[in-house]
This record gives C-alpha cells, structure tokens and sequence, in this order.
C-alpha cells in the first residue's frame, strides 16, 4: 500500500513535470510567433525580450511570487514571504488519506511558473518593435513577482473570487486575458508604430517578416497548450482523472483544430484569400477558448468553441485596429477579447459555474491588471521612458538595442524601412 | 532623354514616388543598394569584437525621362528625399541614347 | 488491487497521450519540412495547407472517421456512426481481467486522430507548388473522413486484411504507403510543375528554398515518431510491453539514422556531394521501413532495414523523376516506395507474417487509396478544378492563394521566377 | 505486489525513455543553434553535419560504445565486446530486492546513446566553417565508438574515477567539457577562419546569419535538459526519487534562466547594447554549469550557480578570441570552461564531494580527450587533410560540400563573402 | 561602345539569356530590382488591412556590346522578353567611353 | 564626371573600397548582382537532377569622380580587384551630366 502511494506520487509529480516542461516550450512558441510577425529589423530584439522574460518570469516567481499566490492571507490581501519552501517527506505521503500531498511541491512550483512566463509573453507581442527593451523587462520583473501573484492569488490560491465561484479550469482570464489587459495598457501608452495609421485614417499593412518562423511558433504553442490544459486536471493517477486528461487532450486539440479552420474560412470570405495569419490568430484563439473549462464539454462543443474563437478574433483585430489600437501580433484579441469568450462558454458546460461569478472574475481580473498594468507603465515611462525614438524605430531596434541584425546577410534596405 | 539616378534612403521611397507620379511620371526602377560617403557607417560591438558598419542601405530609383522634364523632376526629388541631415544622398543625370518598350517594340521618348 | 488497476489505467493513458501528442508534433514536422523544400513563393500556401489539413483531419475523424474505423462492421464493408463516445467507468476497470479497459478511450481516440493527420500531410508534399489550396483541402476533408478509415477498419479495425494476416504495427502501409499511394494519384492528374521538365527530356532542379526549415522539420519528425512508433505498442504497464517500448524506441532511432548516414553515403558516391536534401529523405525513408515492425528485429537488423531504407529512396527518387512523376519533396519515394520495403522486412522478424498476408495488404490498401483518390481527385477537378493557372504558377501561390508573401523583406525577383 | 513491481519497473522505463528523447531532441537544438550563427555560405554543410553525426554516434554507440562504458573491465583499461544485449526477463524484475532491474535496459542504451552524441555536437559548432565534413564525420566515429566510452568507463561506468570521488550527476565534464576538450584540439590543429583575425591583431566580428535559429535552438536544448538532467536521477518511481526529479527539473530552469539574465546585463555594461547571442550562451552556460549537481542545491544557489556561469561565459568569449582561439559559437566557453565552474560548484552542495576528487576528474577527463583527440585530428589530417581549400572557404563550404545553398533564393553577394 | 539595360520579368532571364549568347554576348550582369509602371501593381489584403503592392519584381540585366552589335541585340532581345502584356518592360541604350577588363588589363572593344 | 562601374568579386570589396578612399574617393554605392562571363558557372546536382549555375555572385561598385581622377581610380581599382583568375570582371566608364546634393542642393563637381 505504501509503495503504491509512492509510485501514484510518483506518476503525478512525472505528469506535473511534464506539463511543465510543455508550457515552458510555450515560450519558445511565443518567441517564434513574435519573431515571425514582425519586421526583420525589430526581429533580434523580439528574440532577446522573449527569452528574458521567461528567465525573469522564473527568478521572480522564485523569489517572491509563487509566496504571494499560494501563501496564507485574507481573501483579498495575499501573504507576503520570500523562497519556496521544501518538499513533501515520504511519511505524509504514505500517510495516505485525503489530506496526504500526492505530488510533489516542487513539481507544483515548477508547473506554476511556467504560467507566469505564459502571462508575460503575451504582453510582449502586442508591444513589438516600439518599446524599450530595459523597459520592458523591467515591467517583467514587476508583472511576475507581484501583478499576476496577486490576482493569482484570489482565484487558483483561494482568495475571493475563488470564493465567488469564478470558474477557470486553466487560465483563460487568469493568465491570458490578464496579459491581454496588461498588454492593452501597454499599448495604449506606447501609441502606434509609426507608419502604421495614415494621417488620413488609412491602416496600413506591416507584413510579418517570416511566416514559417509565425508557423512554427503556433505549433510549439498548440503542442505546449496540452501541457498548460492536461496539467492543470493536476492528477492523473486515478480512472476519472485520466479521463479527464484525456478528454482535456482531446477537446484542446479539436478547439485549436476549429479555430484555425472556421478563422481560415472568415478570412477566405471577407478578404478573397486564405490568410495564414488570420488561420495562426484561429488557432491560438480556439486554445485561449476552450482553457477555460477543456475538461467538461463534448467534443463537438469544444469544436463550437473554438470554432466561435476563431471567428470572433478576426472581428476583434480588426475591430482594435479600427480603434487605432496597434498590435503587430494580434495578442489583445487572441488572448483578452476571446479569453473572456471562453469564460462566459464555461457557463455551456460547467453547472457549477454562475453568470455572476465568471462577470465578477473578468472584471475584477480586467480592472486589477489593467490598472495596476497602466501605473506602472507610466512609472516606467517616467523613469526611464518606454519609447525608443523615431530615428531608431525606422532604422530598427535590433541595431539600437542589441546592436546586431537578426539575418545580416539577407535584408537589403527593405528591411531598414 | 536623361536617366537620373537618385540614391537616397530608404524610407524616403514613397514620398518620392508620390511626388513623381504627380508632375507626370509613369515608370520608375527601384534597386537596394548599400552607401558608402559622408554619413559615416557606425561602430559595433559583437560578442565583444568591434567592428564597423561601413555600408548603409539605401535605395536606388532610376528613372529615364524626357529632356524637358528634367528640372522638374530633380527638384521635385530633392524636395521629397530631403531630410538636411548627411546621407540625404545624391541625384546624378547621365545621357540615354534610345529606349525601347518590349511589349510594342515603341522607341524613343514614345518608349517610357 | 483495485487502485493498483487504477494506476495502471493511469499510466497506459498518460502514455498514449504523450505518444498522440507526439505525433501531433509530426504535423509541425511536416510543414516545416515542405516549407523547406519549397520555393519561396510557394511558402504560404504551403504552411496553410498543412496546419489546415491537420485541422480538418482532427474535426473529421472525430465526426465520422473513427466509428468507422473502430465501429461495427462486416469483414469488408464497415459500420457507419457519428460521434466518439463516452470513456471508461471507474466498475469497468477494476473489475480487472482480460476484457477489462486497461487505458482511457478518449486517449485512444486521441492517439488515432493524429495518425489520419500523419497520411494527409504526406499527400502534401507531393502536389505542392501546383494544387489550388481549397481544392486540397476538400480532398482532406474526404480521406481523413472516409478514405483512410475504411481501410483502417480493413487492419487495425479487424477487417479482411487482419484476419489474412497482414502485419503492419505502426503503419507503414496503413498510414505511410496509404498517404503516398493517394498523392501519386493526385499527382498524375495535376501534372509536374511548370519548368521542372524541359521539352527535351531534361530534369531541371528546383532547389528548395530554406534548408534549415527542412532539417528542423525532419528532427521533429524524428521526434515525433517516438510516438508515433512507442505508442503503438498500445501499452507500457508491465515488464514485457515496458520492454517492448524500449527496443520500438531503439530500433526506431538507429533504423532513421542509419538510413540518414546510407543516404548520405551514397549521394557522395553517386553525385560526389554530400546531398542533405537526400540524407534528410534517407533519415524519414529509415523510419518509414522500421514502423511496420519496431519491435521485433535486433538492433542491428533495425540499422540494416533502415539502411536499406536509406538507399533505396535515392534510387527511387532519381527513378520517379525519369518517369516524370513530380514530387517536389520526395513523399511519394520516402512514405511510398520504402512503405513497401518496410512491410516486406517485416517477414525477416515477425514468425507469425506470411508472404501473402503483406502482399494483401500492400496490393488492397495502394488499390484502394490509389482508385478511390483517383476518383475524388477528378471530381474535385470537374467541380472546381485541382491546378492553379500558369500565370499564378509563375508568380507564385501565396500571393494568389494567400494574399501574402512568407518573407516579404527578403527575396527579390528569384523568388518570382 | 509483482503486478506493483512490474509497473514501477513501467514507470521507470517510460520517464527514461521519455528523458532518452527529449536529449535526441538537443540534437535538433545543436544544429538550429549552429546553423544560426554561422554564415549562410555555411549553412548547409552545418546541418549535414550535425545530423550526420547525431547518426553515427547512435549506430557507432550501439556496435561498441556501450559494451565499453559500461562492460566489465578493470579500474582503467575497460572491457570490450560488440552489440547491446537483450533486456530483463519478468522473473528478475518481479523477484524484487535490491539487485532486481527496475527499469529496461534498453531504455538504459537508449538514455545513454543520446548522451554521446550531445558529447559530440559540442564539437561541430567549435569547427564551423571551414573543417571537411567527411574528416569530422570520421572523427566522430572515431570519438563516439572509443574515446568517450573510455573515460565514459572510468566515471560512471564504474572505474577509477568513480573510485576517487569524482561527482559528475549528468555530465558537466563527462559529457560537456569533454566535448569541449576535443572540440579545443580540433580548433588549434585547424587554425581560424580567414578574415577573423586581421594581421594586426585586429579581431572581426562575423556575424551569424541567423538569430532566430540560434533563438530557436537555445530554447530546444533548454527544453531537452530536461531529459538530460531529469533522466539522471536514473529513477523517479518513489518519493524520494521523485522529489529529487522534480528539484533536478526546477534547478535546471532556474541555472538557465540566471545564465541568461545575467549575461544579457553583462554584455549591457561591457558593450552598451543587449547582445542576444551572448544572452543565448548565457543560458546555456546556465545549462551547463548546473549539470554536474543539480539535485541537491537550494533553489537560490542554483541560480548563484548558473548566474556566474553566465558572467564567466562572456569573459572566456572574449578571452579565448584573444587567444586567437576561433570559436564560431563559443561552444568551448560554454561547454568547457563553465563544464569546469560546474564540476567546482559541487563542492558547495554536495558534501560528498571532495576537491581532490573534481580536480582529478577535470584534469583526467580533459588531458584524455585533449590529447587523444589531438592525436585523432592529427591521423586525419595526415590521411585525408581537415581543413577545406582557401577558395571554397571563401565561396563557402555548402556548394563544395553539399552541391546547395541553404537559402538559393535569399543571399546575394553578401553570402558569399 | 554601349550598354543596354533591360529590364523585364524575372521568370524571362533564362530565354534572354540564350538568345544573346547565341548572338555572341559574351557577359552580362543581372540585378534583381522592383520596378513601378504602367502594370500596376495590385491590392492585397493583410489581416484586413488593405495595401497596394506597387512595385514589382523585374530584373535589370545589363549588357555591355560593340557599336555594331546594338541593332541585332537589341532585336533578339525585345523577342526574347516579349509577352505581350503589360509590364514586359524596357531596354534602355546609353553610351560607353570605355571598358577595361581587371583580369588583364584590356581597354576597349577587346575588354568585353 | 564619370561614373564608374567596378562589377567584381564580392570578397574584395574591402580591399577597393580602401585603396579608392585613399585616393581621396569619398562616395560609392554597391549592388549586389550575378554575372554571367568567361568565367563559367559550375555544374551541380541537386536530388539526382543536374543543373548549371550560370550567374555568379558579383558586387557592382559605382562610384561618380572628376575626370581628373579617372586614370588613377582605375589603376587603382584594377589592382584592388585583380586575382589574375577569370571571373575577375570588369569596369565600364560612362558620362555624367550633372550631380546634385540632396541635402544642399550642390550640383556639379562640388556635388560628389
Ligand atoms: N561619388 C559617389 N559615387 C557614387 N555614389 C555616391 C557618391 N557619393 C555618395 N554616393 C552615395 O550617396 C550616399 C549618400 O552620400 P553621403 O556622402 O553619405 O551623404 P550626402 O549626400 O548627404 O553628403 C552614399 O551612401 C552613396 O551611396
Ligand atoms: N521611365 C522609366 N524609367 C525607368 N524604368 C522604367 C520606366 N518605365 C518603366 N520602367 C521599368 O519597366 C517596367 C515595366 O514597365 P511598365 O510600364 O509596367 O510596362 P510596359 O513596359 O509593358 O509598358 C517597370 O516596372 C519599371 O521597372
Ligand atoms: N559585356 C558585359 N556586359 C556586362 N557585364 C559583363 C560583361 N562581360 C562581363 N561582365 C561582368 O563581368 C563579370 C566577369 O566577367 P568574366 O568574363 O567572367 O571574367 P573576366 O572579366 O575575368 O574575363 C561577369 O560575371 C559579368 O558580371
């Protein structure tokens, strides 16, 4: 009985960490997206912010946020305390009974903070090829050692909207709409890439300089999303919980199939072409949807989800860049316009969750992180300014920041446009 | 007829083209090609060894055009690529002898 | 015991959703390896093509084309339903014994689903540069749906095929030599690509554009087929299936890289270059020829049959180009033609394969997809046509198909030739 | 109980397979990163190369490698025989005890063989650019099938340094700096590139070609220390085993994560700008640097650990471009000198060990691989010369090589500088 | 001496090029350049932004011949490039003073 | 003025550009182009199908100078540029009109 204790502990930490591994792949997947969608002059500097972010995501949440998010405090104000703790001993394990851990803590910590890291890239698309490098990763810094923890804190960690009943098996509001909002103040701050709206109105296009880098980022995200959706069932050492993995397997997979299929479709009859990168955005959208409960629909409602993701984010682009509101990567719509989407499908599937609950979680999670977001962007901007100036962003960032061209053999001057 | 060659940056391109277009112009051939003069390239630093940029990209848009067009059109270009700052680049005029258009074997000012 | 039975069910799913979840990552494996192979001006529509067709595969399957495959039929004609259903019961599990669920259904489902996807993107490669986007994707709609599930239900589903014996453990006919067979059919009818035959007999190179991709592609393929071979041993719960994954996965590997080293040998002896392009095709083609059985033959045995692998795809590359039969990656020699070199090693390891079970099998399942292919493909032409016009074919698919360019910044006029 | 024995035994075996691949998938990694951060000239040789040689150390590791490492011989001088044995028979696994097999020795071989290969894609990317692929593919026959499974032996197989407390948990020098030191001998018998030093001591810089590769392929082989690190621990199926995985799995990140953070502000005070390919050997240095212990430091420590590797990496850069040492990617920085920081940093950790014991371990590991790898280069180059002519180097090594280019449609006259 | 500069669709280069080495040209420089005329360029459509594509992928190939060459290749050319549609392109003539081949230090015809 | 045309070996680039600056060259422009000469193209086989390079990787160096300095920009040159081997290339003079600064609006000599 003890060994079997031992090797269901075992098999959950082994799950745990590779889910965790998979969404850490996540980052690589967001850096390839970015890198693939922006111009080739700002493409280096895409690279360095994304594959900093995720460390500093990591050091933070080390130091002090994962503290914050599953410590002990009120339900609104989190505890504050520094490290992360040791792990279980094998006598409380093979104590057995329901209190008994049955994974590993590290394990936990580690899944955990591949999250936070998820949060952040987000906001790093939708301020591409603008904004100060340093100044963003000091944002960084800010985002994933006390923003996230914080409202983190009042749903996974047990605060109050845990107690109001908010629903979100995986993070549609709490890891991506609440990058998506962080990601709008942001941008909102930052103003337009120049050249991006005419004076007259017009929007101009600003094609994405590597469309197979975009791809591939899309698949490193849709593979990763199985870890990000499967891991968070957080056991699977019974029968209902393989089940359950498995059906969160199979309905993230078919919402992401929907969304690219049903954005593809949209963007074939508004625009007279198949656009990929309306069908990446499809894809992506359909994962963001169905994150908010994988785990409980049919299939053929995970398809209507993702299916209605797909569509609504073509909408929502459009609709932002309308509104003058620029993002190169399509990020806001992606993550916050359909993450709320997905919010409000969970009322199709989840008995258990209310109109009231899943409303008091959106805008308490919007209003908490686009605020404190605006705050400390404009600190940011006072201390240090958050905008690189208009010499270096028609040359590109890559010379300015980082003082290298992502392929210097290849661009001529079409790149230094 | 004259060819110019007007060499100058890159970003300038399309208030170029527009302020062409309007006196009249119908054709144009842009190249990317990479500067050296005046504007000193910049010094780099990769993986810790210096090095010099010496090359700037720039682009170049020729444009074969009648004799009497020929004022216009320069001053036109210089008014659109100017920024007054050095690399701002050069025009330079060189005698055509003959042009033809492939597609009806037209000659001459006819040709462009 | 009844927990014991719990963990194991645990286990065995975990281990099918890890093995579909690599092989879902084959999809990104083919598309980067066709955008390798391909011209530039061909990229986009080449990248939609594949994340589509995975998309579509995925909806479809899970609409009709696992009842079929896996439902209630007669030894030919299989029984037709809509719909996975439901999973295991916690009763049914432990009640233990032989008939006793030992692993998630959904994970099944989920395992299998990937696998039309693998067949679909082989057809891919083969008509690419050439096929009108949504003419390709209909036809994916009809061989993810129909096709290939009736000939899965002939084998795996328990059909004719499996009651004569044919031995096919991962599919190098059922998915491989399948998905090559219905890309030679669409092949012919679509003709090569402009340019790639001159009027007197010459076989004119056509350099794929982006190498890199296509090495990239061909690793996570590698990869991928971990799971795409190590699952289909369908359990890993006790000593002698844990035993039996191990050598699949050892075989699996040395079966690919002997094939990449004997390819690469013998392009330096037949053209004096090392051709990657072909050590890339000599990896897969080792593959290919180990996954109709990875588990019984000796590591040695393994590297022959996938050296052999390695060899006879550059013959029968050279071979299909004589005879005009334009493959612009390979597909048709890697999956194709070493498929079928594969399932006849298969009688070097297997006691219980016979000669005329995999003749059956190769001679019923390339009838099936070459007829049944032929006809869907000629209908497809007569609804909406299956070639682009000439004009586009010169200019390039991804701004007729598409609407947008791959590396816009990048390439100047070769890129139109 | 058996029926518990044999699904430990399941469990083992499947997280060691699993680990097994995720190290074949560094492979991937070596080559995207060494293929970004050569010239495009050289593109083509560099992936050929690394696939190649990914392929031989799987077949050379299979025919001999292994029996070395791990046969019986005495505490220098290793045994020898041919081809990996079969596996574990159910009797032995079920009797239990402390001698019985708990996980499949072929999952072992495969765990093993891929570590090999890492050992030897150290080297590739130290000899980029101008050594003859044929002479390297010989070497690392040469250095796959002997040289390592020779000290492989007197380490973890068993022999003398294993006697004299040498601790090595994944391979910091067994496998890192051992790359590194044969990668070192290889540079100084070849000499550096044309055009990288100028004749007045002047160091160029020459860029690599492309940054999202490089990008791309720090995250693939961050992702597969996973496998590398985590697959160490050799078992997870307890708590004990499975909470030492789990610290393995977040150390590791965290190593990563500070190697980058702090290189990247390194390069921003010593150069003024964020010089991304600095930032990416960071991370691995990180990597690197934590491998030799990362089951026992504190969380703080391992990121103390990996921090340093990331300053020490850029230092070394600089240091051994002084030396006139060429090193396309830094892999003997990386590799080599944060290998040796690593070995040292046990000592805070691990009370096991002891200075003596690294000393000896180090300075073994490397006059072994330094001097017979020496001796290797030499034969070679006496044989068949190493080192491509003046005028291929200069038009680059993929047409004379490989007869393609890695982007036929991109580079203009840049490429061929 | 003269140097014809061509400029025409990319996918023509191979059939130009046969037909004047058939003539006897000896050499020829070829850049890819983007050329903007009366083919105008179209209107795409990038994620629901519409942009208008204006210049155009042609090659500029560039010939320097004898005097008395001119006519024929001129000919030979225009055959070669033509289509028939719009966007064909142009050969522009425009005099040489003179030619030296690095290699040996030749000037003039023989240059060439 | 003159301009000329250095089409050669990409590699030597540097070397030109030194030996010109130090005759007091202070502007240049670079193409990247593909030649076809005496210099013949290599064979290659790519998947078993043959197939001819034809065009080789060339720089294009035009730089526009007073008439004074042609002879000893082109010695210069040649020297620079020259291995001796085939392929080495060549360098065409033409006639310039006129000269214009952008950011002055110079003309003529004063404008190069
Ligand atoms: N003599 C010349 N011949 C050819 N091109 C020149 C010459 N002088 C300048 N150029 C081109 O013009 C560009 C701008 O010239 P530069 O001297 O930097 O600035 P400015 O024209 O403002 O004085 C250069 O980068 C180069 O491409
Ligand atoms: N006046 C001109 N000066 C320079 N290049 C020109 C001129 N007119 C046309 N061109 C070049 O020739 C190409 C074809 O010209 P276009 O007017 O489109 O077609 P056509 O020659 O068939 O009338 C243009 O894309 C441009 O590159
Ligand atoms: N008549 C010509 N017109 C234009 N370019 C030429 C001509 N002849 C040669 N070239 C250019 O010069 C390059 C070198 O010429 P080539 O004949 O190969 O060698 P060499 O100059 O040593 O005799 C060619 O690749 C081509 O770009």
């Amino acid at each position: 009985m003890e060994q079997l204790l031992e090797l269901s502990y075992a098999l959950d930490t082994f799950y745990f960490l590779l889910s965790g591994m998979l969404v850490m792949w996540m980052a690589a997947g967001f850096t390839m997206l970015e890198a693939g969608m922006v111009r080739s002059k700002n493409t280096v500097e895409i690279l360095t912010k994304n594959i900093a972010l995720y460390s500093i995501a990591c050091i933070m949440y080390m130091i002090v946020g994962y503290n914050i998010m599953y410590g002990e405090g009120g339900s609104v104000i989190p505890g504050i305390s520094f490290f992360v703790g040791g792990d279980n001993s094998v006598a409380d394990v093979v104590a057995g009974g329901d209190g008994a851990p049955y994974y590993s803590d590290i394990s936990d910590f580690f899944f955990q903070v591949v999250f936070v890291a998820t949060a952040m890239s987000i906001i790093s698309g939708a301020v591409a090829e603008r904004m100060k490098l340093w100044a963003f990763l000091l944002f960084a810094v800010i985002l994933t050692g006390v923003l996230y923890p914080v409202h983190g804190y009042w749903t996974w960690g047990g605060g109050f909207l845990d107690e109001l009943g908010y629903a979100d098996y995986a993070g549609s509001g709490i890891v991506h709409m609440a990058g998506a909002a962080a990601a709008l103040a942001g941008v909102i701050i930052l103003a337009p890439r120049k050249g991006k709206y005419g004076p007259d109105g017009k929007i101009n296009a600003i094609p994405g300089a590597n469309m197979p880098l975009a791809t591939l980022g899309t698949f490193i995200l849709w593979m990763g999303w199985f870890g990000f959706n499967g891991g968070s069932e957080l056991k699977i050492s019974d029968v209902e919980s393989a089940n359950a993995v498995a059906m969160v397997f199979a309905n993230t997979n078919l919402a992401a199939a929907s969304g690219m299929v049903f954005a593809l479709i949209t963007s074939q009859i508004m625009f007279g072409k198949a656009d990929l990168s309306m069908g990446l955005n499809g894809a992506l959208a359909g994962l963001v949807a169905i994150t908010a409960e994988p785990s409980l629909p049919s299939m053929p409602l995970a398809c209507i989800i993702g299916a209605l993701g797909g569509i609504i984010v073509i909408f929502s682009i459009i609709g932002l860049d309308k509104l003058k509101i620029d993002d190169p990567v399509g990020a806001i719509s992606v993550h916050g316009v359909v993450g709320v989407w997905g919010l409000m499908a969970v009322l199709f599937s989840n008995p258990d969750a209310t109109l009231f609950g899943q409303l008091a979680g959106i805008g308490v999670i919007f209003a908490w992180m686009f605020g404190t977001g605006m705050a400390v962007w404009l600190i940011i901007k006072a201390i240090m300014g958050i905008r690189i100036d208009e010499e270096k962003e028609y040359q590109g960032m890559d010379m300015s920041e980082c003082g290298m061209e992502a392929y210097p053999e290849f661009v001529g001057t079409k790149g230094s446009r | 007829m004259k060819k110019l060659e007007i060499i100058t940056r890159p970003f300038k391109v399309d208030e170029i083209k527009e302020a062409l277009t309007s006196l009249g112009v119908r054709g144009m051939t842009l190249t990317e090609v990479r500067g050296f003069g005046r504007q000193h390239g910049h010094k780099e630093v990769y993986r810790g060894a210096e090095y010099q940029v010496d090359f700037l990209s720039k682009v170049k848009i020729e444009i074969v055009i009648d004799d009497d067009m020929l004022e216009k059109v320069i001053d036109a270009a210089v008014v659109a690529a100017k920024t007054g700052k050095v690399g701002d680049g050069k025009i330079f005029v060189y005698p055509v002898e003959n042009a033809v258009r492939i597609r009806t074997g037209e000659t001459g000012d006819k040709a462009i």
